[in-house]
């Protein structure tokens, strides 16, 4: 009964979004107030991974060359096209004419420049300066034209460009960007009163003069579910741009008042696997682990049917995406008889470390607690506070089993690393992805990339789950806010309100 | 000569306990004449305290009844008055003083508030006025410096002086009657000397009847003119003072006379025995058919056993409860 | 007096020198990276190292000590690695929800439980008495949390009286937000009640058996005067203790309350400071808190002196 | 017995803490489900024949979850006020015998526990431990010593004053054999009726610790933690915030309830009435 | 005087007033100061004064309940001021104390028995067989019947549970009992049988009492000796019939002279003093008493009267006495 319901909304709200989009022609003006669960712990994207940073301010307040389009595709942003060379290390930009930023800085070659050294240099506060640091040289040719010459090819560079560490900050105005951000944007910013909201305004020198369609936006911050819907029921927010607690999706979309909009995103929730403890050593118990998973049960009982089961590490919303979820079918027979192969007729005990402060995490650390009983892995759970999941999981690696939502687009890079926290060692991925980010090709990177996918995906590096929905509600008359989350951004560029 | 002011007819009055119903007061019947000092006497539990509470209706209740008797002050039945009638009758024309002049003010008034409370209920002074009058009263109960003392706390004063307060609050409306329940109980020999001798100059001054409760037949053949012997909730013997102490009759009374250490009466040598009265007092819980002292009395018979005593006259104004026909001692 | 005075302030300020190096020692020790929380999982180890080095976190713990004691006594405090903005303000803006919310708790709780008390302890063992003792058991085994969801079932859900919580704050909506906190503070109230009518039943009781009382009921006061100005006044004295104990607890209340209302207050803030890793925000508040609770336990004990004189010492 | 179960209080607080603790009890050998075994197929259900108290977002049976909350909040109940009375005790004894300044140093000890708001400090304290019962536990038994110890302390400074403690000191027993044969008997009664009640107090606080996600963790079923799941399902499923409410308050009221009867009882000034 | 059984010479005991963790105390009480007196075996040695004069501090101080600040007690002649508690123990059996309150002397958690053989086991292991018999024994003694043995202690009248406390005093035979206000507690008809069994036991076992009341007409009844004390200080010690005929103090007489007799044709006289005793913190310069005395002149107030011996017998600490007759 549940699970149909779920999919008829499923299906209706995936049938209304083209027809929503066109049907109306976008007005100016009017403001609005969008929930996000998290406050930022400032406004610098550029010093910071914080996702909550990024909804905030990307593509609201700071641009970069390139920007991700509510498909998941590389577009003009301050740069209005770039080539490439043949062998793949000499990117041209050419950049727009005519942008300012909010403080009446220009933006040009030289302004570029500066920023992509500021994010290579020595002293970079960027969290991933490695982005940048595959930057040979950097030309400026003219005020109008960047040329970045790459010490190798890179096939992730324009992804990595059109992400938030990439935007273009003004050479005056950056000191304060923590808690006064200055960028390019169609917003620029008012206030931020911590606890509450970051406010912004339309700014009127933008370089698109259609856009944005709003004059105000308020970013309110209400991480908890019920108070989420309690203010959007009160109409004192307009948006909910991610809905903490499913369940109340249900009661939302029974609503004519509102409307939930159910999308792909680019997290990724696995059960992340000790590769170097035992068992988890052995690919059969892994295996045997994906087999006892009910995927979309998992899904049912956690996101109440909102969100994807997937298969491997590669959210369905990006490019080159490969449905894997086939591969280790729900099938407890056959994880038991791996099990015993594997050396583990009784089964095993293990502990599940969950995170605290993410409420899917430790509903499907549950879940998966009493999936994997029945086939004879007998799961403690152990909550821990995020500090020290990071402290002991992601840096001391002192775990077995743990689950967390990779919100990175792609990152499947972090399974080339045998370092990090899972620590999966594989020759043949870690070839495959080197191989992946030098393809020149689309083609070749469609085939190299599913590779990886596939790779990791037989040797059932992590427990696969689900990529996290973006769930959204909003009031009716809402129009043009993004349903997918292909990359982490709430852009308002486009949203507007019907009257 | 001599006006009735209050008379006690078989006042009973009970408690409730877990080990059932005590009756502390069990027909007791006594009467009091204008300017006349009378003393209540008995050990501790005998009911006295309870005698003078429930005059003005003090008793806590519940646990405490008036479980029947009459209380004529002057023309009125105190047991019949209700509340607010009752009300104005205490603090104006019957006050009382109690034992511990430590608990018995409240800790956290000045002392001219409580001294002055009485008067501006009574007699609706105004809070200047009343102050004045109170202060006057300190004053004359002898407490030096009274004009600072108004302000001060119960705390700041020592107990003898704390009990002239008591004795202040008491007298400031002028009451007919005083019932002071053990009021040199708590102090020092010579504190209780000068609280004595000062009751007994303002009973002189005012011409008011008082009503002392003591354990201390010393304190009673000091002050009274007439004295009422209680045991276990009766009055056993009643006589003016002097007959009491020259010529007791009931066993009870001369066993507690005989019992208290006499100072001076050493000279026959060191192993004196005082005289002692065997047993202790039957719990009041305790249903006696016949007389209450009986099982501690050397001259009970029978008769003492099975029938509770009438009150009979030994001499004029000199009633004993008690089926002895004679004195004990011309008896035996 | 003055002796009284300056031997209590000092105890005081030893005790929160010794909260404040607790508490900083205990968040020295604990686990977790302040910077990588803030960089997140895929940082590198040098932005980290920069990092930690901007927010002083590779000094020795004495010196960082000092540095925090020192900044919070020339009043400038440590800012929020989370909101990157001084914990003072932070604490100061929080206040306003925690403490109207605390106020509103304390008035409930003081007007239902005051008058019940004193009707309860005049009408002692009768049913009325039964009744009141009776819920207060209720109230005493009810955990606040649970009253609160109770409520929230009942106003918000079933009758929509009420929003299920949030806040929308003093300056959008005084009044919204005046009715966000009247459920909560009615939840810590209520069983703040139970406790406080309990205390001032037995005091009341204990004090209408004292010996003034009669004395003051012998003099002929009303019944009324006699319960109100010579009892009360007595009674209140361990009330005021126990008042003053509850502030405490009422913070504790708080915490929970303003998870379950999420209200953007004190008790929330610290909650959530902790699993961020906002170590001079859980640090000040907990400093503040506590000496919030030692200050106003010290008052209470001056408050003393204005009912009962027997504590004004020359 | 007689005298204690002609105590209303006690005998009300005895029948629901014993309809506790026999739900625990039983709940060790048989519960009507598997407390945590999920079924998809029964999510959200409402009270039914089958599952009296409904079932969860899980499907799991919340009356099984219920009876197995209760052997929970019994362990942490015990366990605390033994850490709190073990502790607190002996603290309350020295402070009493020694006086003056370890009377001081340890009075301003307990002042201290008592100033930090105890679920902060819980908070904390789990922070740095982690979340589990365990250190729930431990946190809450630390804010029980002051409370023994200044009871302790108390009773035995006044015991202490008393004139039998003199006579048996007159007669040359050493201090030691006064604080067993005089002191502890005496402290005995005051301590468990201050350890029932603390008893009922640990369960609240368990519950509270555990709806804030610092206590008991997941997939065993505590009180506290079944409301915390509750709250988001509150209009969906209001019997799932309902009953494990339900059950806490029971408790608590039972063993206070208990904890007052015992008072009734014990207490030496109502033996002085006889 | 060899026949001296116990010896107080000077002894003094000052109680801190205010001080806690970091502050010296603000006051000292000057509780007992400076008292000197010996009880000869077989005599009962009365110790008469108001509350506060120290009487009962000085009784714990014989005992060794309270360390004395300065002074010495010697027993036959040995000093026990400073010894430590095994040292002591052989005295403790020779020297025991009774205590006023007759309710909370007594453990109200422990039986009878228990109570009254409980300094037996202070001095060895004795068998649960002869400790009842030594209780039983003892009861019959006091006047208890032996079969309340394992009775509680409220389950027995005031004067009864006196007596329990007579009988746990004289478990371990001593020569010496410190009774303090044995009798105070009691109703009047109790009080009696309480002194005439103190009396008893004195002529059966030998016994000597220093006997402390407020009370001076129990005291004359049962001691040969009166010491009077006054704000920590004796003001006067002498025979009891030479007391009571004789008194040279001007606070004795005024402490005889207010107690009320029961006896109509002997009326006190109007309150011959004025005032209240003054604080123990802050006693007056000079005599103690000067004050509230109507015979006080220059001297008294600015030098403390020393006790001096007026006759073999009688000592008193009065400048009126300095050379010849009394107050009277």
């Amino acid at each position: 009964m549940m699970k149909k319901t779920i999919g008829l909304i499923l299906a209706l709200a995936l049938m209304a979004i083209p027809v929503a989009a066109g049907a109306d022609t976008p007005v100016r003006g009017g403001s609005m107030i969008v929930c996000q669960p998290a406050e930022p712990p400032g406004l610098d994207p550029t010093s910071n991974t914080a996702a909550a940073i990024d909804r905030v301010v990307y593509s609201n307040i700071y641009e970069g060359l390139v920007k991700v389009n509510r498909k998941g595709e590389f577009t003009p942003g301050l740069a209005t096209g770039w080539d490439l060379s043949a062998d793949g290390k000499v990117y041209t930009f050419h950049l727009r004419k005519g942008v300012k930023f909010h403080n009446g800085e220009v933006f040009n070659a030289e302004v570029a420049k500066w920023n992509l050294e500021r994010a290579m240099g020595e002293k970079t506060v960027n969290a991933h300066p490695e982005f940048f640091r595959g930057i040979a040289k950097i030309e400026t040719p003219d005020a109008d034209t960047l040329v970045l010459t790459l010490k190798d090819v890179d096939a992730l560079f324009i992804a990595h460009m059109a992400e938030g560490d990439a935007v273009m900050l003004p050479m005056k105005g950056y000191a304060d960007a923590k808690s006064n951000p200055i960028g390019t944007g169609p917003f620029k910013f008012v206030k931020w009163v911590r606890g509450d909201s970051v406010t912004m305004a339309r700014f009127d020198g933008y370089w698109n003069p259609e856009r944005p369609y709003l004059d105000k936006v308020v970013f309110k911050f209400i991480g908890d579910a019920s108070a989420q819907l309690a203010a959007l029921k009160a109409g004192d927010i307009d948006v909910i741009s991610s809905i903490a607690a499913p369940e109340s999706a249900m009661t939302l979309s029974k609503d004519n008042r509102f409307k939930v909009t159910f999308g792909t995103s680019t997290s990724e929730v696995i059960m992340s696997t000790n590769n170097k403890v035992k068992p988890f050593d052995n690919k059969k118990v892994r295996q045997a682990m994906a087999y006892a998973i009910d995927r979309q049960t998992v899904v049912d009982l956690v996101m109440f049917g909102y969100g994807t089961p997937i298969g491997s590490h590669w959210s369905p919303g990006t490019p080159y995406y490969k449905d894997l979820t086939g591969k280790f079918p729900y099938n407890p027979e056959k994880a038991k008889a791996l099990l015993k192969e594997a050396g583990y007729p009784d089964g095993f005990s293990a502990t599940i470390k969950l995170p605290a402060i993410y409420s899917y995490s430790k509903r499907a650390g549950e879940v998966i607690a009493d999936m994997l009983g029945k086939v004879g892995i007998k799961l403690k759970v152990e909550i821990v506070e995020w500090g020290q999941w990071i402290d002991r999981i992601f840096k001391k690696k002192e775990f077995e089993l743990t689950m967390i939502g990779h919100a990175e687009p792609w990152d499947i890079g972090i399974y080339a690393n045998p370092n990090y926290y899972f620590q999966y060692d594989s020759k043949e991925f870690q070839d495959t992805y080197a191989k992946a980010l030098k393809a020149a090709t689309e083609a070749q990177k469609a085939a190299l990339f599913g590779k990886c996918q596939e790779i990791i995906a037989d040797d059932a590096v992590n427990g696969y789950l689900f990529s996290a929905p973006a769930l959204r509600a909003m009031k009716a008359n809402v129009m043009g806010f993004w349903k997918n989350a292909p990359t982490i951004a709430l852009d308002m560029t486009e949203v507007w309100r019907k009257k | 000569m001599s006006r009735r002011l209050l008379e006690i007819e078989n006042l009973c009055v009970e408690f409730d306990t877990p080990e059932g119903i005590a009756r502390a007061v069990d027909g007791v019947t006594f009467h009091i004449d204008v300017g006349e000092t009378v003393g209540l006497v008995g050990e501790s539990g005998c009911g006295k305290s309870v005698t003078s509470l429930s005059m003005l209706g003090l008793i806590p209740s519940p646990p405490g009844r008036v479980a029947g008797g009459r209380i004529r002050f002057e023309d009125r039945d105190l047991l019949e008055l209700d509340k607010e009638q009752l009300r104005q009758i205490r603090g104006r024309e019957v006050s009382m003083i109690f034992q511990e002049p430590m608990t018995s003010l409240n800790p956290v008034l000045t002392i001219g508030r409580q001294v002055a409370e009485p008067l501006m209920i009574h007699r609706q002074l105004s809070k200047a006025d009343a102050w004045d009058e109170a202060c006057r009263w300190l004053e004359f109960v002898k407490i030096p410096a009274a004009e600072k003392r108004l302000n001060d706390y119960p705390h700041q004063l020592s107990g003898g002086m704390r009990q002239r307060v008591m004795i202040a609050m008491a007298m400031v409306c002028r009451p007919k009657l005083l019932i002071a329940d053990e009021p040199t109980t708590a102090l020092d020999v010579t504190i209780q000397a000068q609280i004595l001798s000062l009751m007994s100059g303002l009973k002189k001054e005012f011409d008011m009847s008082v009503l002392l409760i003591t354990h201390d037949l010393g304190v009673i053949a000091q002050v009274a003119r007439r004295v009422m012997v209680m045991y276990a909730g009766q009055i056993v013997e009643q006589a003016l003072v002097t007959d009491l102490f020259n010529d007791p009759f009931h066993p009870y009374t001369r066993g507690l006379l005989e019992s208290i250490p006499k100072i001076g009466s050493r000279g026959q040598g060191r192993n004196v025995r005082l005289a002692e009265i065997p047993g202790t007092v039957p719990p009041l819980t305790e249903t006696i058919t016949g007389c209450k002292f009986a099982r501690r009395c050397r001259h009970a018979f029978d008769r003492c056993r099975e029938e509770r005593p009438a009150v009979s006259s030994v001499s004029e104004g000199h009633e004993v409860r008690c089926w002895l026909k004679q004195h004990p001692e011309k008896r035996s | 007096m003055r002796r009284y005075l300056i031997k209590n302030i000092t105890i005081l300020i030893l005790l929160l020198f010794i909260i404040s190096l607790t508490v900083f020692a205990i968040l020295f020790v604990l686990p977790g990276d302040p910077a990588q929380i803030i960089l997140g999982i895929n940082a590198t180890p040098e932005t980290l190292a920069n990092l930690r080095a901007e927010l002083g976190l590779d000094q020795p713990f004495w010196v960082q000590y000092g540095h925090w004691i020192g900044g919070l006594l020339t009043g400038h405090g440590s800012r929020s690695i989370n909101y990157d903005m001084p914990v003072y303000d932070l604490i100061v803006s929080r206040l306003a929800v925690t403490g109207p919310l605390a106020l509103m708790a304390i008035v409930f709780a003081v007007i239902i439980s005051i008058p019940l008390g004193i009707y309860a302890a005049q009408h002692q063992n009768r049913p009325g008495d039964l009744i009141v003792m009776g819920f207060t058991q209720l109230g005493l085994a009810t955990p606040e949390f649970w009253l609160g969801i109770l409520l929230i079932l009942i106003f918000a859900v079933k009758w929509r009286l009420f929003s299920a919580g949030g806040f929308p704050g003093w300056d959008v909506s005084f009044g919204g937000s005046l009715k966000a906190l009247l459920l909560p503070a009615f939840a810590l109230g209520v069983i703040r009640a139970s406790i406080i009518t309990r205390l001032t039943r037995s005091s009341m009781l204990e004090v209408l058996r004292e010996d003034y009382i009669r004395t003051a009921r012998a003099k002929g006061l009303k019944e009324r005067t006699v319960v109100y100005v010579h009892g009360l006044k007595n009674a209140l004295i361990p009330v005021l203790t126990i008042l003053g104990l509850q502030l405490g607890q009422l913070l504790a209340g708080a915490i929970i309350i303003e998870n379950v209302y999420y209200l953007p207050g004190l008790g929330r803030l610290v909650f959530q400071a902790i699993g961020q890793r906002d170590l001079p925000v859980v640090r000040e508040i907990v400093v503040f808190m506590a000496a919030a609770v030692i200050i106003v336990n010290f008052f209470v004990d001056f408050t003393y002196a204005f009912i009962d004189p027997r504590f004004r010492k020359r | 017995m007689k005298r204690f179960f002609g105590n209303k209080n006690f005998l009300v607080g005895f029948i629901l803490s014993a309809v506790v603790l026999g739900m625990a009890l039983t709940s060790l050998v048989w519960t009507p489900y598997d407390a945590n075994s999920m079924n998809p197929r029964h999510r959200l259900e409402s009270s039914s024949f089958h599952h009296p108290l409904g079932t969860d977002q899980y499907g799991r049976d919340i009356l099984s979850r219920v009876m197995v909350g209760a052997v929970n909040s019994i362990v942490v109940g015990l366990v605390t006020v033994s850490i709190g009375m073990g502790i607190g005790v002996l603290l309350g004894l020295a402070a009493a015998y020694f006086g003056r300044f370890a009377d001081e140093a340890i009075m301003r000890f307990s002042d201290l526990l008592f100033a930090f708001p105890a679920v902060l400090s819980a908070i904390l304290i789990t922070s740095i431990l982690g979340p589990s019962v365990i250190n729930a536990m431990f946190a809450i038994g630390l804010f029980y010593i002051p409370i023994f110890s200044r009871l302790t302390r108390a009773v035995a400074t006044t015991t202490w004053k008393r004139e039998y403690v003199a006579a048996a000191r007159a007669c040359g027993r050493s201090e030691w054999a006064i604080v067993g044969r005089h002191i502890l008997p005496n402290i005995l009664s005051p301590l468990i009726i201050q350890g029932t009640i603390q008893f009922a107090v640990a369960i609240l606080a368990e519950a509270g610790l555990s709806y804030l996600g610092l206590g008991t963790q997941p997939p065993d079923p505590s009180w506290g933690r079944m409301l915390n799941e509750a709250q988001t399902f509150m209009d969906m499923a209001p019997w799932m915030a309902i009953f494990p409410g339900l059950a806490i308050a029971w408790a608590v009221l039972g063993f206070n309830l208990l904890g007052d009867g015992l008072r009734d009882t014990l207490d030496p000034k109502m033996v002085r009435v006889r | 005087m060899s026949s001296d059984l116990i010896i107080a010479r000077d002894l003094a005991r000052y109680f801190p007033l205010g001080g806690g963790l970091f502050t010296k105390p603000t006051a000292w009480v000057k509780a007992v100061d400076g008292v000197s007196f010996s009880v000869r075996k077989g005599e009962s040695f009365g110790v008469v004064g108001e509350s506060g004069c120290g009487k009962t501090t000085l009784g714990q101080m014989i005992v060794r309940l309270l360390e004395p600040t300065a002074g010495q007690v010697l027993f036959k002649g040995d000093d026990i001021t400073h010894l430590n508690r095994r040292e002591l123990s052989p005295f403790r059996q020779k020297i025991q104390i009774i205590f006023q309150d007759p309710y909370s002397s007594l453990d109200p958690r422990m039986t009878v028995t228990s109570i009254i053989t409980e300094p037996l086991l202070a001095h060895g292991k004795p068998t649960k067989a002869h400790r009842r018999q030594v209780a039983a024994d003892l009861m019959k003694k006091v006047g208890l019947r032996p079969d309340d043995q394992k009775k509680f202690p409220h389950e027995f009248s005031g004067g009864q549970r006196q007596r329990i406390g007579i009988a746990r005093a004289l478990c371990v035979r001593p020569e010496l009992i410190v009774a303090d206000e044995p009798v105070s507690a009691l109703d009047v008809s109790i009080q009696a049988q309480v002194i005439n069994l103190l009396g008893d036991l004195r002529d059966e076992f030998g016994l000597s009492y220093i006997f402390i009341s407020h009370d001076i007409s129990v005291v004359e009844h049962i001691c040969d000796r009166i010491a009077v004390m006054y704000l920590g200080g004796i003001v006067e010690v002498a025979p009891t019939e030479l007391f009571i005929s004789d008194q040279r103090h001007p606070y004795s007489a005024t402490l005889l002279a207010a107690v009320p007799r029961p006896d109509p044709n002997h009326r006190i006289q109007p309150a011959a003093m004025e005032g209240d005793v003054p604080s123990p913190i802050d006693p007056p310069p000079g005599c103690p008493f000067h004050p509230r005395c109507e015979h006080a002149f220059d001297r008294c107030r600015n030098e403390k009267p020393k006790l001096i011996n007026v006759t073999d017998e009688h000592a008193v600490a009065c400048f009126l006495n300095d050379g010849q007759g009394g107050v009277k």
